[in-house]
């Protein structure tokens, strides 16, 4: 079996040109979002991806509405993707009523079934017990669709991941594990986490395949899950992605990250997801500077729009602080 | 005559009729397969529903409740068996956390209607690691409903309830009753509502609360005491979260004297909430304070020596009937 | 002047103070080495006391509670922390089964002398996983001791008695509290004592139970009352387990009406306990019933709206006094 | 590196004459058992080891006393080995007084520090944090012992088993891990818990060796262990050592053991450790009919003498039903 960073695929400019629209506008809403941490008026932790994107762009990318997703507290750009518009994550972001979860809780702790999105507990690695048990049920229903678990190298660390992987193995379930590695949880580095180089060599510890890839090549990316899914779609159970990323900004925003060197930082800039794709699309000529314009001004309308939907939401009401505790 | 069946034999039967009424009802757990389960509730549904309708799962709690939460968002009515209740603390964060807070941190958008069948209790030679009643952890934990059945009705009819309710169910099977409580089973449709507790014995003048195997013991305590001209009102809660407060209230009403009985320990035990409950509604109908009788604040031990001394029985709580009646 | 110091900077200098004079304590926890923590508690510790006596562990609750149950065994008296408290039930059962059940399992042979520290509490936009009352769940368990300082003085001393006291102390930390509790703090061996109670405020009307955060709102509420006339006594438990039973009854013995706030929701939290022991002890002695300031029975919402309406504060308490004292 | 399945030993006449002892007194003490439970003398649940000897005679043999072991429900004579007499064994196994712990519990679940045996709770896998904690003390005190912590291939599945084999490994902590493959969890037969063939393969996931042995032959698992010890003592860090074997009895003795074939069973008792033994014994001369006579009394005398012990043990004072719960 060849190796699934082989996959074979074949984007058209249109979809190449979208998954740059979806780098830039995960971007810009993490951007933005970080402006308005610093500003007081976004009151919740918020887990940057910047520098990340190419995971969640790459491997969202092409899913199908019933597929579903299991993200980490980083990938609020999966939601995009699947689907929720950026004013109502904003607003989830803002605690208002508008958002995912009522003002309940900020962040990815919401999901939408509908949408095939999951929101996990803020329990790191327990997504992916959950990811498996949806899996399973397409499995029941003899359904080719897939579930998207991921979770960081620190995560990786969690009883529930090992006991999640083990399960799918043995049932074959179609679920994708995507380790998103970018070296450090929180302030640990993975030399203090692990005694070992390549999360992906776990998966030979449950009995399927696992692979590490460049996680800021976005096309490195959505071949590979490309890979995986099918396989998944076709019945021959899990895979394991690692990506290896970095992420640019601290832990959560109110992290300032001394436990890193900036040469190390430096060094991951240099990877940039966008700067990446930009010239692979300059080198195939697909990216015109009108184009990169247009998405560029698209994306800031729709993070201002976002903002201004989000400002403009009521708060929940107070009535509903201690409802919806049973069905 | 009535067809009587013995508790265990009407779990099964509950899980059975469940399963063939609806086919999003599926079982997983340790050993519920061809073996049938530790006690053999499960027996033959793998034969009659296949394996993946009655699932064996690897030594996993916490991934066999994740993987239940992840299945109910997918429509389906996991009912997850621990193969000992004391065991469940292994998923424990997938309960109280994963489970319980789905719905509102959805904002209401879903429901998560999965049971978690656990065998307690005490009274059977189980030691420290096989005689836990964890009931008092659930009932604590807002977006979870509890239910312990005494009876082979109830074990029968608060399964299919608890199966067919939409939220997170914690179903206390009591291990010292599986083939002591034999009685007649709901048939067909018809089910034990949650959160109504029933009256097993009439009475005047004291209230007895209490449920799972000490109602047993109640019942002998309160024919005790009515030799002795004083009649007892036992009610079985049946249902712990939510308990029937309306029931517990009323007979105070009639009684004036109330006595709480359960084999949990004492400290935060089911009779601290009723007790206070009682004290804040209806502190004036008491002729006589709250009384609690108990397990002390012990682990459960082995020996039967010890297990005797530990656990409340019908001449402690006549004792207490007794206290209760002369005050 | 005494010095005064933040209740955060008590922590750590209980836990500096101890590592000094007992080489047998260590610290252990995620982020907890160079970092210094999520919030700065164990800044300086690595630097003074080297790698592996403020050890950085991978995200493992249940590790880390179970290899401080290891280390205990050979006469190391670990103190891990948990990053928040929310997450101590991703290490429930190394807790409640493995600590809380040595001594006793060992035949008296062994003590268990860990401190598991939990930052909880709400009022600090954390949400559903970041502002979680655990207490009750460990009150409950047989075996295991619980604090919950609420002045940087208790917040000090407490943590020494929690190091120096041989069987698992859990150790609640109220993340409110951090930088807004400030003062004096005891110098050198003196202690406080473990299940010692402090009256922070003496009254005669009304006796107020509480701790934790929601002492600060009782004494306010019990300003307030004071201008309408009513003394009441304010006790702060400091000991959630085990609780001075003999302070709380001595109090009541002298106002005859008691109120229990905690932050904790209402069933079976704290106050049913209190409650229904008052019931037992001292009926007699009660002039109207026990009542109970608690938060709902519900999650702890983010939104700041929602929070503020779940929260029990000093307006909520004072109407609770005025009704007591009305009665 | 050469495989510690190679690792070179030297055993004297005598040392091996012991091994057999020992393979012989733990089969005696398990059939002895077994006739106990039949004749309900002893009321716990019996795990017995009869077929799996070799494992532990293979890697306890030759410990240090300061060494310390972490065994699986499974493991009685490591207990015996350790220095645990059979009279204290079998007065635990009846929860008389004179039992490890007292009455408060039976089996394995109670430890002795003095001897460097940890007894675990009934919860698998839980075992292994708090050795990866006891290892942690050697490597702090820079002392050159080891901990064996055994588990099965079922317990192998739970997240604790993951947490603690990765923190081992990340602190390079003196464990060997010991994982008795006997093909099934109770009912569950391996290829239903797990999609490898050998659970050696999941140390590698870790950073550290893994090897799988005949678990049957007592020599190759003293090599094997003698090699991973060597390694442990010399601040190598872990190992794993699966032992494959088989369990000739049923999961308890209660269990009729109906999911397994009489030729599986006659196949693996075709190949007995004790047989094996001997026959390497009579190969090098070393066994005459006198000295195999010689230690089958002295095994009988042992196994009626314990008996006898915990026979006329007292039972434990009901006074302590309810004693150190607190140190
Ligand atoms: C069970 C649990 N323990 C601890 C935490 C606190 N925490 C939140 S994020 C984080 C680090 C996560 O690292 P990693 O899994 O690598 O993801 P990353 O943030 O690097 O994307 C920690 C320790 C948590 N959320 N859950
Ligand atoms: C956490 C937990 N879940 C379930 C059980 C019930 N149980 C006891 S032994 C056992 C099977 C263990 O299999 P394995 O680990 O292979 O050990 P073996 O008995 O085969 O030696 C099970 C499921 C338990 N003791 N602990
Ligand atoms: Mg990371
Ligand atoms: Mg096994």
């Amino acid at each position: 079996m060849a190796s699934i960073k082989r996959f074979k695929f074949k984007l058209t400019t249109e979809q190449l040109l979208e998954m740059l629209y979806w780098l830039k506008l995960i971007r810009a809403f993490d951007e933005r979002l970080s402006v308005l941490v610093r500003q007081g008026r976004v009151r919740s932790g918020v887990y940057s991806s910047i520098g990340q994107e190419a995971i969640i762009v790459g491997s969202c990318f092409g899913l199908e509405k019933d597929d579903y997703i299991c993200p980490l507290h980083r990938d609020l750009g999966s939601f995009l993707m699947k689907g929720v518009s950026p004013g109502v994550m904003m607003a989830q972001m803002y605690a208002k009523a508008t958002g995912l979860s009522k003002g309940r809780d900020s962040a990815l702790h919401s999901g939408v079934p509908e949408l095939g999105i999951f929101g996990n507990t803020s329990m790191l690695g327990a997504n992916t017990p959950v990811a498996a048990g949806i899996a399973l049920t397409f499995k029941l229903e003899q359904r080719r669709n897939v579930v998207l678990a991921y979770f960081g190298e620190g995560a990786a660390n969690t009883g529930d991941v090992h006991e999640a992987m083990n399960v799918a193995a043995v049932h074959k379930l179609p679920v994708v594990f995507i380790c998103e590695n970018n070296i450090y949880a929180y302030s640990v580095p993975i030399e203090k986490s692990m005694a070992i180089e390549d999360v992906a060599d776990r998966a030979e510890a449950y009995g399927f395949d696992g692979v590490s890839i460049n996680g800021n090549d976005v096309l490195a990316v959505y071949q590979a899950a490309q890979g995986a899914i099918a396989r998944a779609r076709s019945g021959e159970g899990p895979t394991l992605i690692e990506c290896k990323t970095y992420r640019w900004h601290g832990h959560s925003e109110h992290d300032p990250a001394f436990y890193r060197t900036d040469e190390e930082l430096a060094m991951w800039k240099s990877r940039d997801p966008l700067t990446t794709f930009t010239t692979y699309l300059r080198h195939r000529q697909m990216l015109s500077d009108e184009i990169l314009l247009e998405i560029d001004q698209r994306v800031v309308k729709e993070i201002d729009e976002a903002v201004a939907f989000a400002e403009s939401s009521p708060d929940p009401d107070p009535s509903e602080a201690a409802t919806d505790m049973l069905a | 005559m009535a067809r009587e069946i013995a508790y265990l034999d009407a779990i099964r039967e509950a899980l059975r009729e469940e399963m063939r009424r609806d086919p999003q009802v599926f079982v997983l757990g340790e050993d519920v397969g061809a073996y049938g389960g530790a006690f053999g509730i499960t027996k033959g549904l793998q034969e009659e529903f296949g394996e993946y309708r009655c699932l064996d799962m690897p030594i996993s709690e916490s991934c066999i409740i994740g993987v239940s939460v992840g299945a109910s968002l997918r429509g389906f009515r996991p009912v997850a068996e621990m193969q000992f209740g004391d065991f469940i603390t292994c998923g424990f964060d997938q309960i109280v956390n994963q489970a319980a807070t789905l719905r509102y941190r959805y904002g209401g958008r879903v429901a998560c209607p999965i049971v978690v069948r656990a065998p307690v209790g005490g009274n059977v030679a189980g030691g420290l690691y096989h005689s836990q009643n964890p009931e008092s952890w659930f009932v604590h934990r807002p977006g979870l409903k509890v239910v312990a059945p005494s009876t082979a009705w109830d074990a029968k009819g608060l399964l299919k309830a608890a199966i067919r309710d939409n939220n997170p169910v914690i179903y206390l099977e009591h291990k010292y009753l599986y083939r002591r409580a034999k009685g007649p089973v709901p048939e067909g449709d018809e089910i034990v509502p949650i959160g109504q507790a029933a009256v097993r014995r009439e009475g005047s003048d004291i209230t007895l609360v209490t449920y799972g195997a000490m109602v047993m013991a109640s019942l002998d305590a309160a024919e005790r005491l009515s030799k002795e001209g004083v009649e007892v009102e036992v009610i079985d809660l049946r249902t712990l979260s939510p308990w029937d407060k309306g029931a517990v209230l009323a007979s105070l009403e009639k009684t004036s004297r109330l006595v709480v009985v359960h084999e949990d320990v004492k400290t935060l035990g089911l009779g601290a909430e009723i007790s206070a409950t009682v004290m804040e509604e209806r502190f004036e109908h008491l002729d006589a304070p709250v009384m609690r009788v108990t397990y002390p604040d012990s682990h459960c031990p082995f020996s039967a020596v010890l297990e005797r001394e530990n656990l409340p029985n019908a001449d402690k709580i006549a004792d207490a009937l007794r206290t209760l009646a002369a005050y």
